[in-house]
């Protein structure tokens, strides 16, 4: 008896602190200005939703630190999508009716992100998607930017560089998701232009663990380059089968495997390989001329340090997403259509995915600069000149 | 009323049952005996249908029913209960016997979904039947009880009456009186008279001597999957071969 | 057009893709057979196999043979704690009820898995180099041989283990019949115990040389598992050369069907002939009819 | 009799909660997620008519959802058909597939039958992701219209959750008099035991059949709903995964009950809502309530619940009692 009436008084103690000081920050601050995030965490994409959430997370911090934007807090809630549209979509409603917030960055991938664009056109809240597919942008509608890089523009990478090695016949290895399918569409409708002939068209499936009939298949088929398009694991699993079928091709990979995981997965079969890439992974061999080398390296060592892990070109989208929005906000203030408006505006912006340029006609503002050609050496990238 | 023709059935190599043949005359009661192991299981479950004879006919009547399937047999009137009582043990008392009116019923999914009239109608008569055939068997007092939640020996009973509710014209009982106390095989050999009165043929396998000398009228004994002996209960108690293979193992 | 040893590789690919895929149809069969029960969650003891071992080399630093040992001793824990926990206490022993609870299990240790170990693919190093090895124009890698090897070495040991010892016999006797078998005198519990623990050491053991071949994540036991359940399906639930010559045939299939066919639809031709053969013969293409039992 | 009654009131109450709601919830985000519990109460019914009913498992329900999604999906982005004849071709598409493999599919029993309806999940998915020029493939299907009637287009979270829900109760309502008639009592019988019911003279095959039939046609318009609300569907939503989802469902909820389907269906989808703390932990819990509700629980959650108020009831009258004495 005793003991109960000790507790509820030691609970009711801790409780009224409790209370008083969530009221005491509510009282003296102004409110935060409430950032929503829909991420693939967890899920068959969480290789992309985890380090977004970690780079958003991490620019919210450093903000919030130096005082916020003038003077407001930023508060940024995290929604996990686990990759699935219904969940996205349930989500996007949560942010915008129950936790109002100003703007949406993320989601991760292009199915999530199609399948919210219908509920933030309507409710009028600004999203910067972080996800490649092309339709997200195109054609253009009023709330919806994005940035992540065009799968075109990586595709425009590679084959200027095949042009320029007098590569025309290729084949094209592609996983059958919708990273893979984009890449496929993309690999397939700029070749004319190029004057590159796609010689075999093959495909894998996510959970595949041997490619070696398909390459098998692409090495009787007389190509001079092999592109794999996909994230891992399954490209290193190419990679390995390419060189235990004793292929001497040329092989090039997305930037879907831009990250250390896969030079680790892959091993000794990642030598030679050559990507299409974000700056990021290479930030410290830009030259100092570099337009975007100061947010590289902030970035790099601002993720390391909090994280003790590099970050990588997919943390990049998320940072690019909160810098610009947040540069938005503190010009436009908190009113969602303004902070859309400034968005549009944005002109120049050094980011880690490239230099940003929005405008009425183009919410993706990138061109094919954004991505650099890099090749495994010595397990570690470098910079194709 | 039922026969079968040279029912012979081979499972895998090993021959469960050779050249069987015998007839169960109308309204009669008729016992099938043999030791454990003699195939009468196996005769039941390929007369019901459950199995397909390597060879051999069956006949209700003077329809050929060699490979209906239970189903078809149930509509025609044929039906059985189980050594190991085969309840619907979810389901209650009242609706077991309602299942046994699913032939006597015709009510389809939509109808059924939509609860037209004439559904409701039937579903009526159908309770009311039910009702009639727990009271025919003593279990009404026990109608809204889970079926798994009988006794044992109700259990019994309520297989037999979930069986009269099909409204056959034979019924085939495996080992009734298995697991039942004096008592209640007493009030069994009664319930089958009552049966038969309603002028329906009943088979049964059974291992209580007592009760299968008491009702049946002819007795069929199997051994080790042949036909041995088939006459009046005082023949076959009479019978050498029977004494030396069956009774004189006891 | 063909490059000469086009055909050749499509073999050699089948083949060892089919003994990965009929080394897991094994641990399917112990237990099915021992038990009636179908283990949904048999593809996540090679999931485990393949990432204890990997958390083992790199946590506890030992060499790769120990590991290897003590990956299989962990997975065979875990399916101890397995049956154990959630077979043995199960009082309604109907097989939805274990097509569900396996289910569960399955779905728990790969969430339990994923939570210790991430989300991240891990490839383990390759036994004995990773120079491929040319045959008649194609190549294979010397860890195919390992996978051979050790599935021919395995259905030696299952043969011998069921036919001669007494351990063995129990077993398949209460696979035959768990009441006649408690009579005389076997426990039953413990041979459906016996029968998780040598299905989940067998599937860990598949999980672990298959890891440097095709890597290992917390979710790569779902597809390896439907695989190893396809091949145990096509080669009748035997726990001998029937698996053999399913998986075989299955993995053939899925080559030749990715090679000459199309690559997308390979697992659909997989499938499609798991459902041809449940609806034809569901007692497996390699077996003569069953014996019905009365 | 009373029993019916007792039923009728039960799901009038619940029909009117559910349909009063809204006006308690105006503007509110749980409004959306309100339309997704009746979509998947929707799917949970459809399932449990065939598991919690007939006894059947089904392995492979994302596939009904999915082919109804992109039947009607398919039929109006690329053709010009009206959303609601769309949702009917969906229904009948589904029911027809199901028709067909139902005969050799539910002839096999137990784990066969288990695995068999998981491999045509998988092939449907493969066919929903791979046939690209039909589907869109992995990248999805976008600009799918809305549902309308007249002037009212079910293009918002209140008019969306009225149009699920009214077709979610009322298949619910027909599951219920269902249950309680001379098919929904074959059925059963089916599930405890095939070979009586057969003897009874219960034809087990076809009306398997046609259970497995309507609980396909009712989950591919669960799946038609889904398309026209969403507006974009991809492969991703109609895998495996979602099939074991429907089944923890029903489990968690109750096997043959239609409440059940509701609350197994709430609490999947809100779980992670919940779970917002220990956001990775939701897999392991799904696995964890499978196995512990299919041990100790096997009417699940409903049962449960309804276990406890008998308890509760028993406790006041039994005090009643002992006062009076």
């Amino acid at each position: 008896m005793k003991r109960g009436l000790f507790s509820k008084v030691v609970f009711s103690f801790i409780f009224t602190m409790l209370f008083g000081l969530m009221a005491g920050t509510l009282v003296f601050a102004a409110p935060p200005v409430k950032i929503g995030a829909l991420f693939s965490v967890s899920g068959p994409a969480a290789f992309l939703g985890e380090p977004e959430r970690n780079t958003a997370q991490m620019v919210v911090d450093e903000i919030n630190k130096t005082g916020g934007i003038k003077g407001r807090k930023l508060e940024l809630v995290v929604i996990d999508t686990q990759g699935d549209p219904a969940k996205a979509v349930q989500g996007v409603n949560k942010l915008i009716k129950d936790n109002k917030v100003v703007a949406i960055i993320g989601p991760s991938t292009t199915g999530d992100s199609m399948a919210v664009i219908p509920v933030v056109e309507k409710a009028g809240i600004p999203l910067i998607s972080c996800a490649a597919g092309i339709k997200i942008t195109e054609p253009v509608k009023k709330w919806v930017f994005k940035t992540a890089q065009n799968d075109g523009l990586a595709v425009a990478k590679i084959y200027e560089y095949l042009n320029k090695q007098k590569i025309s016949k290729i084949a094209i290895l592609t996983v059958s998701d919708g990273f893979g399918s984009s890449g496929r569409e993309q690999l397939a409708a700029h070749a004319k232009a190029f004057g590159i002939d796609i010689i075999s068209n093959e495909t894998y499936g996510p959970k595949d663990t041997d490619m070696t009939a398909q390459l098998t298949k692409i090495r009787a088929g007389g190509a001079q380059a092999i592109i794999c398009w996909g994230t891992n694991p399954g490209p290193a699993v190419v990679a390995r089968n390419v060189k235990q079928l004793g292929i001497k091709l040329p092989l090039f990979m997305s930037h879907g495997v831009s990250s250390k995981k896969f030079i680790e997965l892959a091993g000794p079969a990642a030598e030679g390989i050559i990507l299409p890439s974000g700056r990021v992974i290479v930030a410290n061999q830009m030259p100092k001329t570099d337009y975007q080398k100061k947010a590289l390296l902030s970035y790099v060592n601002g993720y390391k340090k909090v994280y003790k892990v590099e970050g990588d070109h997919f943390g990049g989208h998320a940072w690019d997403a909160m810098m610009l929005l947040t540069n938005a906000i503190e010009k436009a203030g908190d009113n969602p259509s303004a902070i859309r408006d400034q968005l549009e505006k944005t002109a120049k912006f050094a980011g880690i995915g490239g230099t940003f340029s929005y405008s009425a006609q183009d919410h993706a503002g990138l061109t094919k600069d954004a991505f650099v050609l890099v090749e495994i050496k010595n397990q570690n990238w470098k910079l194709v000149k | 009323m039922l026969s079968v023709e040279g029912i012979t059935q081979i499972f895998g190599g090993l021959t469960a049952l050779e050249d069987v043949s015998f007839s169960v005359t109308p309204r009669s009661i008729t016992g099938i005996i043999g030791p454990n192991g003699a195939g009468k299981t196996t005769l039941f479950n390929i007369v019901t249908g459950l199995y397909t004879q390597t060879e051999g006919k069956v006949y209700l009547g003077e329809k050929n029913i060699s490979f209906f399937a239970p189903e078809t047999l149930a509509g025609l009137g044929l039906v059985r209960t189980f050594q190991n009582v085969e309840l619907f043990g979810q389901m209650s008392v009242l609706e077991n016997v309602m299942v046994g009116l699913h032939t006597k019923s015709k009510s389809g999914i939509f109808s059924c979904a939509f609860k037209l009239p004439g559904q409701i109608r039937e579903e009526k008569t159908v309770r009311e039947k039910a009702y009639r055939w727990l009271e025919f068997t003593g279990l009404v007092d026990e109608a809204d009880i889970a079926a798994c939640n009988l006794p044992f020996g109700k259990g019994r009973l309520l297989e037999i009456s979930r069986a009269m509710a099909v409204e056959p014209q034979i019924i085939l009982m495996d080992e009734p009186a298995a697991g039942l106390n004096s008592r209640e095989t007493a009030g069994l050999a009664e319930l089958i008279r009552k049966i038969q009165d309603l002028g329906i043929t009943i088979v049964l396998v059974e291992h209580d001597m007592e009760l299968v000398m008491d009702v049946c009228e002819s007795i069929v004994v199997l051994n080790l999957g042949k036909k041995l002996a088939h006459g009046t209960p005082r023949e076959i108690q009479e019978d050498k071969a029977v004494i030396a293979a069956y009774l004189g193992e006891d | 057009m063909d490059h000469p040893g086009q055909l050749v590789q499509y073999v050699l690919t089948g083949l060892s893709n089919g003994a990965i895929y009929a080394l897991i149809g094994f641990g399917f069969a112990i237990i099915h057979n021992a038990t009636g029960i179908l283990n949904f969650a048999q593809g996540e003891f090679v999931m485990l196999g393949g990432m204890f071992t990997i958390f083992i080399l790199s946590f506890l630093n030992l060499p790769l043979i120990p590991a290897i040992m003590l990956a299989i001793i962990f997975s065979t824990l875990v399916g101890i704690l397995f049956e154990r926990l959630a077979i043995r206490p199960l009082k309604n022993v109907k097989p939805l009820s274990l097509v569900i609870i396996t289910i569960g299990a399955s779905i728990f240790i790969r969430g339990a898995a994923m939570l210790i170990w991430g989300k991240d693919t891990h490839a383990l190093p390759a036994f004995s180099g990773s120079n491929p090895l040319y045959v008649y124009g194609a190549t294979i890698m010397p860890q195919h041989l390992w996978i051979f090897g050790i599935t021919i070495m395995i259905i030696i040991a299952n043969k011998l283990f069921f036919s001669y010892s007494i351990l063995g016999k129990a077993m398949r006797a209460c696979a035959y019949n768990a009441h006649a078998a408690s009579l005389v005198g076997i426990d039953v519990k413990i041979m459906v115990l016996l029968s998780f623990m040598v299905s989940s050491a067998i599937g860990s053991m598949a999980g672990i040389i298959i890891a440097p071949l095709t890597m290992t994540s917390y979710d790569v036991g779902i597809m390896l598992g439907i695989k190893g359940f396809c091949a145990v399906i096509i080669g009748g639930m035997s726990s001998g050369l029937g698996t053999v010559l399913g998986g075989l045939l299955l993995g053939l299939l899925e080559s030749l069907g990715a090679g000459y066919i199309s690559a997308s639809y390979k697992d659909a031709i997989a499938f499609i002939i798991l459902l041809l053969i449940l609806f034809i013969r569901p007692e497996g293409l390699f077996k003569q009819k069953a014996t019905q039992r009365v | 009799m009373i029993k019916e009654k007792r039923q009728i009131l039960i799901f009038t109450l619940f029909a009117l909660i559910v349909l009063l709601a809204p006006l308690f919830l105006k503007g509110s985000y749980f409004l959306n997620v309100l339309v997704f519990i009746g979509i998947n109460t929707l799917l949970a019914v459809a399932l449990n008519l065939l598991l919690g009913y007939a006894g059947q498992i089904s392995l492979g329900h994302a596939a009904f959802f999915g082919l109804g999604a992109y039947v009607s999906g398919i039929l109006t982005t690329r053709f010009p058909v009206d959303p609601w004849m769309a949702l009917l071709a969906a229904a009948l598409c589904a029911a027809l597939l199901a028709f067909v493999i139902g005969f050799p599919i539910l002839k096999l029993k137990g784990h066969y039958l288990a695995m068999a309806t998981l491999g045509f999940g998988i092939i449907m998915y493969i066919f929903f992701n791979e046939t690209v020029d039909l589907t869109g493939g992995p990248s999805g299907l976008s600009g799918i219209p809305n549902l309308r009637l007249g002037q009212l287009i079910f293009d918002n979270d209140r008019n969306n959750y009225y149009l699920v829900w009214v077709i979610t109760l009322g298949v619910m309502l027909l599951s219920i008099n269902l249950s309680q008639s001379r098919i929904g009592r074959a059925l059963r019988a089916i599930n405890d035991s095939e070979v009586a019911a057969r003897v009874m003279g219960v034809n087990a095959r076809i009306l398997k059949v046609q259970i497995f039939t309507i609980s396909a046609f009712v989950s591919a318009i669960a799946g038609s709903l889904y398309a026209h609300t969403m507006t974009f569907i991809s492969p991703t939503s109609f895998g495996f995964n979602f099939s074991v989802e429907l089944l923890t469902m029903i489990i968690i909820g109750g096997l043959g009950s239609m409440y059940g389907s509701f609350l197994g269906a709430a609490i999947l989808t809100m779980l992670p809502e919940f779970l917002r703390v220990f956001r990775d932990f939701d897999i392991v819990i799904y696995g964890l309530m499978l196995i512990l509700i299919t041990m100790f629980m096997p009417k699940g959650l409903i049962g449960g619940l309804e276990a406890l108020f008998k308890i509760v009831i028993n406790k006041i009258k039994g005090g009643a009692q002992n006062v009076k004495r």
